[in-house]
């Protein structure tokens, strides 16, 4: 459990230290346009990880930089992508919003709410013919169970019994507005579970619950087929984009959160475990050591490449 | 401050034509994502929801929920104004502009209609993706039955969206959102509804006319300066109604000016609305020379700023074309 | 009871003989284009229409005539609009699958599946702002609950609840598709339960039951505002639209479907509680008289109007 | 029948072209609402089920899920040929065609692509309502990323989905149903599949140049031998591929016919992609006369046939307009 709790806590920090410095990267003008920080939500990305192998595609949204890392994606061309530099894993044209690593594979963030979920039941679709049965996994915000799209791919997917886990990330908020205030019914997993697909609501910012209950559905997905539909609770304790001021938000809520937020909790349990203040520390710093170099090159790599802008729109 | 004027950026503009269509017009709604306590994503709608109670009201993320209530509801009598926080996002959604709102008067000869009103937004700004950056007006225009309208103004955007909706068709009016902190202008507030259309002339000179609209319209003014200021003045019409579209009035002005028009939109340029401008001209047989069209070249909009910039036309790019213009014939 | 089902029948005869001739007139050749007949279907809009009052509004799909039919749409602008008639309800502009009548609360067919939704959901609100508190009922097929639009305006009723009926024709086909095999859970109420709304299926071949069902769902609707959903089991007993060879289907199910199809089971029932073959055969012999004259005037009407064709579409 | 060739109706053609691409590329699957038990609700896939098994299927009524599992696929290296029964039906899930597929290769530096293709069917029939009847291939010639594809002969819907299912990008297939069951042809099925692209010369005369595509062709054709009989042959110019589009044969032919540009379609007039060709034309310095674009008038399309008829354009209109043309300088 230590072990684990530790690598986790690394883990989780190498997102946070990322967000945390997009975020100055943000402030400082360098990264330019719309940014949406997963800082607080680590634990989800952390603790799903390990379901995924090679050939495996995952989906993710605009709130997708923690996926990318967790799946494996460099550091390096993220920030680089992020700055609009030809390093970048798009080479700048993907921005934070719309970047995509298909070498590792993750198949894409996406800026429209729900859009992702089609997609990852084809990706599912494709292996139940390519010989690989792969496992595909979607990631999207509670606010987008609210998209029709999101019910035709669900449906679509059990109906085939296609390998795809749906994982909802409920941080309450659709941008400004309290998802709650949007629905009547606030139990989310009842929707895939009317549809036939086997659903569950965890503790999102519990990497340990996040990985064993993620394991478990994509190897049942993987033997049987068959969707399966996870909710992980968490919160993000930043605003919806940068720049987002929060006024909706009251101070009493963001306290709350701050009590939640996975590292914060892994770190305390670890403490209580008995690991050193020091050692604790030494991951976070090391995580930050990792960041800040990452940044540097990327910083210092050169900017995206004007002179192929019209390439590539067709074969 | 004179009487009847009030000094606004353009998303104050917005607000105060939303303020007086809510007061004025009791059968009007506002709603959409985040548009009533949060006063939307770009707080155009900023204090309307205080003020008008359950009239304004935030929704689910269902556009087409959103858009086909709005169709329902005003076939039933009110004036819904609904929000799509970005023109890309109709597309989840275009069944209910097109196959619902377009038909709704047409096929029951007249005795249904659909005076709804959706407010948007669109275009690329400084890093926003391929996904956030389309411009869309064309899809729009090419629907019957449905007005389009892109300001680019305070004193526009404030009667735009009173005329928008006080019409009794469905009406798109498009917002960029680099428009909404411009600076502060005075405004005139209290004069009646006008009825739809028109456009602007914004310069006059005889080189060519330059047809724009949105956005970009600032940045045609800025290139007319600049031919102007080097001895070639051009016409600059602005027509933030696309439909109707004063067609006479471009139809006129190119004549006026050896028959050399150039037309520039931050759209794709491929049957972009553009085409529609310039045929028309041709139709009329008002041309002398090969139009000049301007918009993006036929690319997708990468995130990067300088890659965006590579790609959708400023002003040198635009007077360097009109120049090149104003030099044949 | 047997004076409500003498009723019934007469109302079901009158939708099923305008149904049968109809299907003459496109064999004929006098009405052109996609038509769907909603023979089988009877007991839906018979067992429903007493719920509805002035100022309702009812909205349904190109399956609609029976529906526009026990709204009050008299038949013979029915069959104006059909065979594309100056008198029909249209002028012939909206034709079999597109066709209104807001003059009796009819808003209109639907040729796009699940379209008409939101747009129910809309005249509801309509209602709670124009003080008259309306009910909205939309009508669609069971095909639709797979339809992203139909989700949301089932969530977007839930969460505002505004009073909207929603009613699912079960006649088990998605055109020439079995609509079970396109569904994991064939339990198609599970889905607006889901979103918090109540729902119940019923035999919607029993004009009583229905009409029992939707008066409380729509009497609860009035009162304490918020939707329900009313799944009626029924079938068509004739193809997706005219001409189609329903090759798709065994002769077995239709035999069963004949067993359970509204008027035959209604005519048995009253012949078990003692009314004469006679009456019960003068009841289809009126409805086939009113059609037969409906349907020769409309014939007899001038042909649409041309000369007016390009306008109403703007203001 | 001579080897390699077989005799069809234009349904037929669609059929044996998806059945080769299914049983020369495993990659490929297909399906689609009522696509695989039923063999289609045209019929136009008939047999394919039972042959390729389950990579023929049929789907929910999920238009969303549909063409958005044919991306995902498509990213995942099938080559996913999908069906949207009616072009109209587009438009509940444009966003996967326009904000996705669109974009995938653009946005990836052609890391990733998405080669999908989707079958879809448009325009007016006898009776056919204003939701089963628009001519939306404007809208997807506006989408860079995206091909387009209408043709009109069985020849050319063998081969256009021939080559559109090898194509590496998404591709829109564009059919009209009143072509389905036309005469049947001799078609020739054993070519290699050819790039995409082209145009077809379907008569020559130098009065003027038609420019057309879709099922209409066959009444520009008409029209054009009307007006030969009365001794002013014109040339016809099919463009079954509007992108890529074979601009060069245009103007080329243009330039040849007295710069007298006709362009019909049947969509709707205003921003359809007529306008786009007559600017090609306008740009390139070719048209010595006012072109004449043929189109629906900016209307919705009622149901009763003799309404539509006075709307869509048949032969007797286009022959009278391009007669007006011709004579003309
Ligand atoms: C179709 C569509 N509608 C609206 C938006 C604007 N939008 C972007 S994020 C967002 C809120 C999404 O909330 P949720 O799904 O909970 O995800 P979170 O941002 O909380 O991770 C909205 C409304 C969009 N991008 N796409
Ligand atoms: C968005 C959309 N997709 C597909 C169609 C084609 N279509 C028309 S009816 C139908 C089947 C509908 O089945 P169901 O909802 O059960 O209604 P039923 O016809 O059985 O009354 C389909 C697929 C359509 N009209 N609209
Ligand atoms: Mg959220
Ligand atoms: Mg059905």
């Amino acid at each position: 459990m230590r072990e684990q709790l530790m690598a986790d806590l690394r883990a989780m920090w190498r997102i946070r230290a990322f967000e945390e410095k997009t975020q100055a990267l943000c402030g400082s003008g360098d990264v330019r346009g719309s940014v949406h920080l997963c800082i607080g939500q680590e634990a989800g990305p952390v603790g799903a990880a390990e379901a995924f192998t090679d050939g495996d595609a995952l989906f993710a949204t605009y709130r997708g930089h923690g996926w990318a890392i967790a799946r494996g994606v460099p550091l390096e061309p993220l920030f680089g992508e992020l700055l609009g530099r030809a390093s970048g894993v798009n080479g700048g044209r993907g921005g934070s919003a719309y970047l995509s690593a298909p070498e590792y594979g993750f198949l894409g963030e996406n800026s429209i709410v729900g859009a992702g979920t089609p997609m990852a039941v084809g990706a599912a679709l494709a292996g139940r013919h390519d010989g690989s049965s792969r496992l595909a996994a979607v990631v999207f915000g509670e606010g987008a169970m609210n998209q029709g799209a999101v019910h035709e791919a669900m449906n679509f997917a059990a109906m085939m019994a296609l390998p795809v886990l749906f994982i909802c990330e409920n941080n309450r908020w659709s941008e400004l507005t309290l998802t709650r205030d949007m629905v009547r019914n606030p139990s989310l997993t009842d929707r895939p579970k009317a549809l036939g697909i086997p659903a569950i609501r965890i503790d999102g910012n519990d990497p340990a619950t996040v990985r064993e209950t993620i394991l478990d559905f994509a190897e049942a997905a993987r033997e049987d087929g068959g969707p399966a539909f996870v909710e992980l609770t968490t919160q993000r304790l930043v605003g919806h984009y940068v720049g987002d001021a929060q006024q909706y938000r009251t101070r009493e809520e963001l306290a709350e959160d701050r009590r939640q937020e996975p590292i914060a909790r892994a770190a305390a349990a670890l403490a209580e475990a008995g690991v050193a203040a020091a050692e604790i520390d030494a991951v976070r710093a090391a995580a930050w050591a990792e960041v800040e170099q990452a940044a540097a090159a990327a910083l210092a790599a050169s900017p995206a490449d004007v002179s192929t802008v019209r390439e590539h729109v067709y074969a | 401050m004179p009487e009847g004027t009030i000094t606004v950026n353009y998303s104050g503009a917005v607000n105060a034509a939303l303020w007086r269509c809510l007061a004025e017009l009791p059968e009007t709604l506002l709603y959409g994502e985040d548009v009533a306590k949060p006063g939307g994503v770009h707080g155009v709608t900023r204090g309307l929801w205080k003020e008008f109670g359950d009239r304004v009201f935030d929704t689910p993320i269902s556009e087409s929920a959103i858009l086909g209530s709005a169709v329902g509801a005003a076939m039933m009598g009110r004036r819904p104004i609904v929000e799509i926080m970005w023109a890309d996002f109709f597309l989840v959604a275009l069944d209910q502009m097109v196959n619902q709102a377009a038909n709704i008067r047409y096929v029951s000869g007249g005795r249904l209609t659909a005076p709804l009103v959706v407010r948007t937004q669109q275009g690329n700004s400084l890093g926003a993706c391929a996904q956030h950056s389309q411009n869309l007006e064309a899809f729009f225009c090419h629907t019957p039955g449905l007005r389009v309208a892109m300001p680019s103004t305070p004193q526009d955007a404030y009667d735009i969206m009173v005329s928008a909706v006080h019409c009794d068709d469905p009406v798109v009016v498009i917002d960029n959102r680099t428009l909404y902190f411009g600076e502060k202008q005075e405004i005139v507030t209290d004069r009646p509804p006008a009825a739809i259309g028109g456009s602007h002339v914004r310069r006059t000179g005889p080189g060519a006319t330059m047809v724009t609209w949105g956005a970009i319209t600032h940045r045609v003014i800025e290139a007319a300066d600049r031919l102007a200021a080097n001895g070639t003045p051009v016409t600059v019409i602005e027509t933030p109604w696309l439909n109707p579209f004063d067609t006479d009035a471009v139809l006129e002005s190119v004549a006026k000016t050896g028959g050399r028009l150039a037309v520039v939109h931050e759209a794709n340029t491929t049957a972009g609305f553009g085409a529609e401008v310039v045929v028309r001209a041709a139709e009329a047989g008002v041309l002398r020379q090969p139009p000049v069209r301007i918009g993006v070249p036929d690319t997708r909009i990468p995130a990067a700023p300088e890659l965006a910039a590579a790609l959708i036309p400023g002003t040198e790019r635009i007077a360097a074309e009109v120049a090149g213009l104003v030099a044949t014939g």
